[in-house]
């Protein structure tokens, strides 16, 4: 099959289903034929991104694009859209919808407590997010990526309002919505800006070399891009919206918010890296915040009791990673760890699932010892658990390492690069810790109140799991392909390459590991653990979100109300002024017709002799003149 | 003589207002159906006219008519038609058709309804085929004038509270009120109208004794005489667009309204304003446009923020709607106000947006309306439950509103932010985007109010989704809304092939214009 | 003489006759200040007549002298009606219709 | 010395007409017994038709008794609106006369006619004797008609303040005209203007502050309208039809007389100050119309301001402006006839008395009336479609043309507030709820005077420019004379 043939049946079967669900209401309202037909095109499109990304294994040389004209100005085209088929699409696509089928799957069983009608539009917004995705992925410039990164917006605001009637979740859902939309301002006028400069949308060599000459501007662009990807990539001090948007159903989160759409903006970095680095201090600016988001998250992670947040602010903590190591110049390293980071942390969020299915509890109290009763989950949480923690051999060691060496040479260079470089070294040891807490609180020690009656789900929930654990495991010893694909020739991969900052790394993930089972499995570290949360319930719902709840409050609630104030009592009014003044002068001039001749009379000869004094007068004016 | 295409559109509306003046009151059916039938007749017109025009290619006009209605004094009637033009026809088509079928569920008095809605609607047509401005003129206030009845008569009213420096005038006008509302929208625009009136004269009298527009097309107008008239077309146009500080009888306005008279009149009538400043004021007096541009611009975008802003601050549905347009035809201002092509495009294709987008809430709102009598939204909650088309209805004009990408509405904004940034006055992009972000937060938190959340209260809870017109309806204008954001270019191709032309001429006659 | 002291004596009368209508209440009484404005032109146009304009003024002045009476006629008519309506002539009376 | 020839009189043939029919019914009304009188309307309508005819049958151009009278385009144009504008009234007045008057109606439509007969004559007077027998001509049978309904307190207290007010204005009037022929020695207008022109004196501009105060009345331009609602409500309505329209234009020619004479050499004279009251006029007029509850007393206030509007086209003092100002007398004097005659039949057929509230739901009691009311309104509002759009658009046309830019803005921006008192009779009908449901019942003949009001005002609506046209050429070279 052609190239182009395959890429529209990546991006395409998901938005057939999507449209045909959206219009064709009994179908929706069928519940499982949705599913069906949902978890079909998700198929069809991982067979179709996989087959493209192994033909890109075998030519990788020229990238493909299809484009046609979407907007036109002065009968030229001012925007197209299509399809980029090159090696850094390839791989997105295949990562995407693999991890997609995956949650998919899983949410058969998952959600089949919901009525038809629910679930027929779960797997619909499933697919029209997947669509989305794709689109975004292979969008062959800025503005179709801007509007497909709109779209998965979307797809993530209907998806955590899914459970619309719940005002948690609706919150969360419109939180997720205005901060992301907020940041998105940033790649609307950016990709502006870019346009009145360069007049393309592309992020060709062409056009950077001219954006390149132009001084700022390629500064001011890449920053206001960045912007965009705080909010997507949900970095410090925007990060704020990740947390409640696990009031969703647990695939969701797994797919939107951790593996995939918050990875869109790493992943806009990566497509646009060219216009990142004509802009060095932005890259430097954008190491340091995903530094500071690296670590901040992963401390506030320790104090989380709901394994979805902890969850949560993991995936906020590795994204801080991926975006430092893109900042520190590592294109290989940010986007590695995107890839290893999709598998291993939508397993992670699939297994919570599992237990939350199990449980009927999110909160990791009310687990303990499930390792028990429920095997296979324990056996994938740990794993991936571990993956993320850097484990040698495990997906996750490689591309951290690729992400911490990046950094480690980046000191050289700028003395900037010191802080995201010591955050995220101090972040693999918090890391560590934290997920070795969830482990243990959740899988060992004593069962728990509400684990009693837990059992492990059926076929359609487990195989999901097993299907991930298989990139988990060895999806690092892929790295050299990978790094093929994205065609840098100075960047070099190697298995079995021990460095001191890997040393030092590894060091520091045991002994997080070992803090977790003393500080939670032994009677002495309870206490020390407890003491700690209170620190970090303060950090999460502390400044920064009460920042935000502020400004909302203040600039969008109270200022509304003064302009609303002003403009019906205001300017409305200044014109009921008028109306109502000539009301009162009509009343009043009404008074001079008094209805007795004589008056009328009277008020004939003042006339005249009005008129005869003003005509003497003037005629003295004018004659004078 | 080829087929007076342009004249049947104008005349289905009204000759079918025409003949239901000779109907009995009881003949309901056949008012709805004569109606409905006028519409779509309208509608295949203008669908075929926007298919011709776009083979034909680009630059001219078509389907000129042309007689003389005072020959001594150079008054024809000249109607043809640009791409600005038809894709106006299909703005309007559409909305009619939506606006027709759904008024088919009104039971009081349908027949005097139908025939001022047809007659409005026949004036519309006119507006935005004429190409003499006297004709122009005329149509113009033929589409205003029966908003008034349609409102008082069919209206519903609202309360207001009296405060501030004004509350003694509020007091003595019943604010709040549908007579209220209808009187003050009928005034405030035909006192537009009033300095549309004088610009017109000038013009005539200044160009060699002509209304053509064409004509006066070429003629160079002395900038200083531009400097006059300009201002005048735009803010007696701009009036009727929602122009601040004029917009005030917009919100009481709609609210006050009926149903297919607010989508009509947010729909369509306000395009007519913006129109009227691109069409007549930008592109008849050049130098004028270029020497008010700034203010235009500025003033568009406080019209962008104000609009959100107060719109956040409602509690009441159809004003949060109202206001909503105030702030869309803010950004159909700044796009006319840019001078560039992206700009201009931009414009025309947020009126077609905007329209189809607020018809489709209006339409929503009056649905809602129309079960609960209650508009007031803190009284709502957990619709969605029993209503569950609507709300997706509803969230689907939201997402235009604010400019979600897929829907018309981005391509619309996205367009004239473009054109913001290459003008001169590249600040504007700025509030501009400001005003869609607050867009985002109330439009979607009304959303919440209304249609999230536990159930709807006990006194709603036999609410009844959209019956079959409204349906009809509903599609109509949601098909559109996403069509056309998909696969602008269906619009966009038409609408380009005018703009350069016109944009050229500007800047052919202007002195100092962005590149 | 002059035509100044005729025009003088003519501008009295007339100001005379309005004054008269302003203060008189009685109809009769307003009538007559009519008639005292009415030869207050009528007087004019013989004194123009005399200074210059000729027999014209004359001719203007017969004329407008039948033109008063004819008046005066209609505007006594008038009076009946209102003394057959209200039983007085007092005009101030007849102010039911104002504002 | 010449004798007369009939053929001398030629341009005065209409008015021979009208004058030998007049005539001809007073020795009619008297031999006619009481049962028959009905028929005198159509004998004035056939004398006043067959006078209109005149006017096509022969060309009645050219000068009469030296020079007294001119026939003119204009004068032409004029009579024909006086007589087919008379006719209407008539047939308006008609079913009302035979039942108010049964057996004195011969002498109403006598009256009326020999007022008509005077405005017929004022449209060609050069001459200050002939405008001065004329005007009273027309202005006497007025105050008459006024007084018609003998019994009617209302019709009385109307005429008393119409009659004190007239006569003290034509006073005024002659007053003024005295010193203007004073001063030139002559009687011809054109000589008088030529004087004015060429020896300007403060007595001069005394006499025609005095002339314009004298007229003002008779148009009703401020301060100088006070009697004009009074004697509106008070009088009957089918009068009123008559009144409100025709005297008006009458009044306004002899305005165009005076003042456009001799290139408007005395407009031109007291410009500021006719600027400045044609403004107060606009103004004054519509701001006592807002708050009207009587529908009569509202429509005449909002002719005051119709007067401003034709004061501002008289004022542009170009042939343009004359001609549009014909074309605007055309329309409002059908409008205006229309409205009131749809007052006469709602108060009629419906009872009440003339208030805006007995318009209450007019649409559900007789759809016809309240839609022929509408088109009235709209058309003294100046929306699209009716004739009173096209004259307010060319006299805005002329008044701009001449140079008065301010004028134009300021007269459609109040032309706007106009609406509102408009649109309050347009909300009674159609908004309000009717007090009864009883259906109005129009008698066939006010009906069909209703139609042709309305066959006027929207076909002329529709396609002006035959009027236009002809109001144009009605127009030309009458300034320079």
């Amino acid at each position: 099959m052609r190239t182009l043939d395959l890429a529209l049946i990546s991006v395409f079967a998901p938005l057939i289903i999507a449209v045909l669900l959206i219009i064709v209401a009994p179908l929706r309202r069928a519940g499982r034929a949705a599913a069906a037909l949902s978890v079909g095109g998700a198929f069809a499109s991982v067979f179709a991104s996989v087959a493209l990304t192994l033909a890109r294994l075998a030519d990788n040389r020229v990238p493909e694009i299809f484009e046609t004209t979407w907007l036109p100005e002065a009968g030229k085209s001012a925007a197209t859209i299509g399809l980029q088929i090159d090696g850094i699409s390839a791989p997105m696509l295949a990562v995407v919808s693999i991890v997609a089928f995956c949650v998919q799957v899983f949410s058969l069983e998952y959600m089949a407590d919901e009525n038809d009608e629910d679930y027929g539009r779960y797997f619909t917004w499933h697919s029209l997010f997947l669509f989305s995705m794709q689109a975004l992925v292979v969008a062959p410039n800025i503005l179709q990526l801007f509007c497909a990164w709109e779209l998965v917006g979307l797809c993530s605001y209907l998806l955590i309002g899914f459970y619309y009637k719940k005002p948690s979740a609706a919150r969360a859902a419109l939180k997720a919505f205005w901060v992301t939309k907020f940041a998105d301002l940033g790649l609307l006028i950016g990709l502006i800006v870019q346009y009145a400069a360069v007049g393309t949308f592309g992020w060709d060599a062409e056009t950077v070399a001219k954006l390149g000459a132009l001084g700022v501007v390629p500064v001011a662009v890449a920053a206001l891009y960045f912007l965009a990807v705080m909010g997507k990539s949900a970095q410090f001090p925007l990060h704020v919206w990740l947390p409640d948007a696990m009031e969703g159903p647990t695939p969701v989160s797994a797919l939107l918010h951790a593996a995939t759409m918050v990875a869109a903006g790493v992943y806009l970095i990566v497509r646009a890296y060219p216009i990142f680095q004509a802009a060095p201090q932005v890259m430097v600016a954008m190491s340091v915040i995903g530094g500071v988001t690296a670590v901040f998250a992963a401390i506030v992670a320790i104090g989380q009791n709901d394994i979805k947040r902890v969850l949560a602010y993991s995936t906020c903590s590795q994204l801080g990673y991926m975006v430092a190591a893109l900042g520190a110049g590592s294109l290989f390293g940010g986007y590695f760890h995107l890839g290893t980071h999709a598998f291993f942390k939508a397993m992670l969020f699939l297994s919570a699932g599992s237990v939350i299915h199990a449980v009927h509890s999110n909160d990791l109290s009310h687990m303990g010892g499930l390792s028990k009763k429920m095997k296979w989950t324990t056996l994938t949480f740990s794993v991936g658990s571990l993956a993320l923690a850097g484990f040698p051999g495990l997906s996750g060691f490689f591309s951290k390492d690729q992400i911490l060496e990046s950094l480690w040479e980046g000191t050289h260079r700028d003395p900037l690069f010191w802080i995201p470089f010591l955050a995220c070294l101090a972040t693999v040891g918090i890391t560590a810790y934290y997920m070795s807490r969830v482990v243990f609180l959740a899988f060992f020690g004593k069962l728990g109140e509400h684990a009693h009656h837990a059992h492990e789900g059926g076929i359609a929930m487990r195989l999901p799991l097993l299907i991930l654990l298989v990139p988990t495991v060895i999806g690092g010893l892929f790295g050299g392909q990978f790094l093929g694909l994205l065609a840098l020739p100075e960047v070099e991969f190697h298995l079995t390459h021990v460095t001191p900052v890997g040393v030092v790394a590894l060091v520091l993930a045991f002994g997080g590991i070992g803090l977790g089972y003393v500080l939670n499995m032994t009677p002495a570290g309870a206490g020390l653990a407890s003491a700690t949360a209170p620190v970090a319930a303060f950090i999460e719902y502390g400044a920064v979100d009460r920042f935000w709840l502020g400004a909302y409050n203040l600039l969008m609630m109270a200022l509304s109300r003064v302009f609303a104030w002003l403009d019906r009592y205001v300017v409305d009014g200044m014109l009921n002024g008028i109306g109502a003044g000539a009301l009162t002068a009509g009343e009043w001039l009404r008074r001079f017709q008094t209805g007795r001749a004589t008056d009328y009379v009277y008020v004939v000869m003042l006339g005249v002799v009005g008129l005869t004094i003003w005509s003497q007068f003037a005629a003295l004016v004018g004659g004078s003149r | 003589m080829a087929f007076p295409i342009l004249s049947f559109i104008i005349a289905m509306p009204a000759l079918a207002a025409l003949i239901m003046l000779f109907l009995p009151d009881e003949a309901k059916t056949a008012v709805r159906t004569i109606a409905v039938s006028a519409s779509i007749a309208s509608l295949l017109g203008a669908i075929w006219v926007v298919r011709e025009v776009l083979a034909r290619g680009p630059a001219t006009f078509h389907f000129e008519e042309r007689y003389n209605l005072v020959p001594s004094l150079g008054i024809q009637y000249l109607v043809a038609v640009d791409g600005w033009g038809a894709s106006l026809l299909l703005l309007t088509g559409i909305i009619t058709f939506a606006g027709a079928v759904a008024s088919t569920t009104l039971e009081n008095r349908p027949r005097e309804f139908y025939i001022f809605l047809l007659g409005l609607v026949s004036g519309v047509f006119g507006v935005f085929v004429a190409q003499d401005l006297f004709v122009f003129f005329l149509f113009y206030e033929i589409a205003v004038l029966p908003m008034y009845l349609l409102i008082g008569i069919w209206g519903s009213t609202g309360k207001v509270k009296s405060e501030g420096p004004f509350a003694w005038a509020m007091d003595r006008l019943d604010v709040g009120g549908k007579e209220y509302a209808a009187m003050k929208l009928t005034l405030v625009l035909l006192g537009g109208s009033a300095l549309i009136l004088a610009a017109m004269l000038g013009m005539y009298q200044a160009g060699g004794h002509t209304f053509d527009m064409g004509q006066l097309a070429k003629v160079s107008f002395s900038p200083r005489l531009q400097w006059w008239l300009f201002p005048a077309l735009w803010v007696g146009f701009g009036a009727l667009a929602g122009l601040f500080p004029f917009h005030t009888w917009s919100p009481d306005g709609h609210a006050a309204a009926p149903t297919a008279v607010s989508m009509l009149h947010a729909g369509v009538l306000m395009k007519l304003g913006a129109f009227g400043v691109l069409r007549v004021g930008m592109v008849l007096l050049p130098d004028g446009a270029q020497q008010w541009a700034f203010a235009v611009g500025t003033i568009a975008v406080i019209n962008i923020v104000w609009g959100a802003m107060s719109a956040m601050a409602q509690k009441d549905l159809k004003y949060i709607i109202a206001y909503s347009s105030v702030s869309h035809m803010g950004v159909v201002l700044l796009g006319a106000a840019t001078l560039t092509v992206n700009g201009w495009n931009g414009a025309m294709f947020q009126m077609f947006a905007h329209g189809i987008m607020t018809a489709l809430f209006f339409s929503l709102v009056g649905l809602i309306y129309e079960r609960t009598h209650d508009r007031w939204i803190p009284n709502m909650g957990g619709f969605a439950k029993v209503m569950p088309l609507t709300a997706a209805f509803f969230t689907l004009a939201c997402l235009s509103s604010l400019g979600m990408p897929g829907t018309a509405g981005f391509v619309a904004e996205f367009l004239v932010f473009l054109g913001a940034w290459q003008s001169a006055n590249s600040w504007w992009a700025v509030p501009g985007g400001i005003g869609a972000l607050v867009t985002a937060v109330y439009v979607l938190r009304g959303t919440r109010d209304i249609f999230w959340g536990e159930g709807p209260p006990e006194k709603f809870a036999h609410l009844t989704d959209a019956g079959f017109a409204e349906r009809v309806s509903l599609w109509t204008l949601g098909t559109t809304l996403v069509v056309f954001g998909v696969w602008p270019r269906l619009l966009l191709d038409l609408i380009d092939t005018a703009t350069p032309v016109y944009l050229a001429a500007l800047q052919a006659h202007g002195a100092g214009v962005t590149p | 003489m002059d035509v100044r002291f005729y025009l003088s004596l003519a501008a009295v009368l007339f100001v005379t006759g309005v004054y008269g209508i302003l203060t008189r209440r009685n109809a009769i009484g307003i009538m007559l200040s009519v008639e005292l404005m009415a030869n207050a032109l009528n007087l004019n146009l013989v004194a123009f007549g005399r200074y210059g304009a000729g027999a014209l003024g004359q001719v203007f002045a017969m004329f407008s002298i039948a033109l008063t009476v004819t008046e005066v006629v209609v505007g006594l008519g008038i009076v009946v009606l209102l003394y057959r309506s209200r039983h007085d002539v007092m005009v101030n009376l007849a102010s039911e219709m104002k504002r | 010395m010449n004798v007369p020839m009939l053929v001398d009189f030629q341009p005065l043939l209409p008015d021979l007409v009208l004058l030998v029919g007049a005539l001809w019914l007073l020795i009619l009304d008297l031999l006619m017994p009481h049962g028959r009188k009905r028929l005198m309307a159509g004998g004035a309508i056939v004398t006043l038709l067959a006078a209109a005819a005149a006017t096509w049958l022969y060309d009645p151009i050219g000068t009469v008794w030296g020079g007294a009278y001119l026939g003119t385009g204009l004068a032409v144009f004029l009579k024909r609106l006086f007589y087919v504008g008379g006719a209407v009234a008539v047939l308006g007045a008609r079913t009302h006369v035979n039942e108010a008057y049964a057996r004195r109606q011969g002498e109403y439509y006598l009256t009326m006619l020999f007022s008509i007969l005077g405005m017929s004559l004022l449209t060609g007077a050069r001459d200050l004797i002939l405008l001065v027998v004329a005007f009273e001509l027309m202005s006497i049978p007025l105050y008459v008609l006024t007084a018609f309904p003998r019994d009617d307190k209302r019709a009385t207290e109307g005429a008393v303040k119409l009659y004190l007010v007239g006569a003290a204005s034509s006073a005024t009037l002659l007053f003024g005209l005295s010193l203007l022929f004073g001063l030139a020695h002559d009687t011809s207008i054109l000589a008088i203007a030529t004087h004015v022109q060429a020896h300007p004196s403060p007595l001069a501009l005394v006499g025609a502050a005095m002339v314009i105060g004298g007229l003002g009345f008779k148009i009703g331009i401020f301060p100088f309208h006070m009697w004009v609602p009074d004697a509106y409500e008070g009088g009957h309505t089918p009068f009123i039809v008559f009144l409100s329209a025709l005297p008006k234009i009458a009044g306004f020619t002899v305005f165009i007389q005076l003042l456009l004479a001799r290139n408007g050499a005395l407009a031109t004279m007291a410009l500021a100050p006719l600027l400045v009251l044609s403004v107060t006029t606009l103004i004054a007029g519509n701001f006592l119309a807002l708050r009207q509850s009587n529908v009569k007393r509202l429509l005449a206030f909002s002719g005051v301001s119709h007067v401003g509007f034709l004061m501002l086209a008289l004022l542009t003092r170009s042939e343009l402006g004359l001609g549009m100002l014909l074309f605007y007398g055309v329309g409002y004097v059908f409008t205006n006839m229309g409205a009131f005659l749809v007052v006469h039949a709602v108060k009629n057929g419906g009872g009440g008395d003339d208030s805006i509230a007995s318009f209450d739901g007019l649409v559900r009691r007789n759809g016809w009336l309240a839609a022929a009311m509408l088109a009235f309104l709209l058309s003294l509002a100046g929306i699209p479609f009716m004739v009173g759009f096209w004259a307010k658009l060319f006299v805005f046309l002329a008044v701009w043309e001449a140079g008065f830019y301010g004028l134009v803005v300021f007269g459609a921006s109040i032309s706007v507030l106009a609406l509102f008192y408009y649109l309050r009779v347009v909300r009674a009908m159609f908004m309000n709820p009717p007090a009864n449901e009883a259906v109005i019942d129009v008698d066939p003949v006010t009906n069909t005077a209703i139609v042709l009001c309305l066959l006027a005002v929207v076909g002329i609506g529709l396609y002006p420019g035959p009027l236009y046209d002809a109001a144009r050429v009605a127009a030309v070279g009458f300034i320079g004379n």
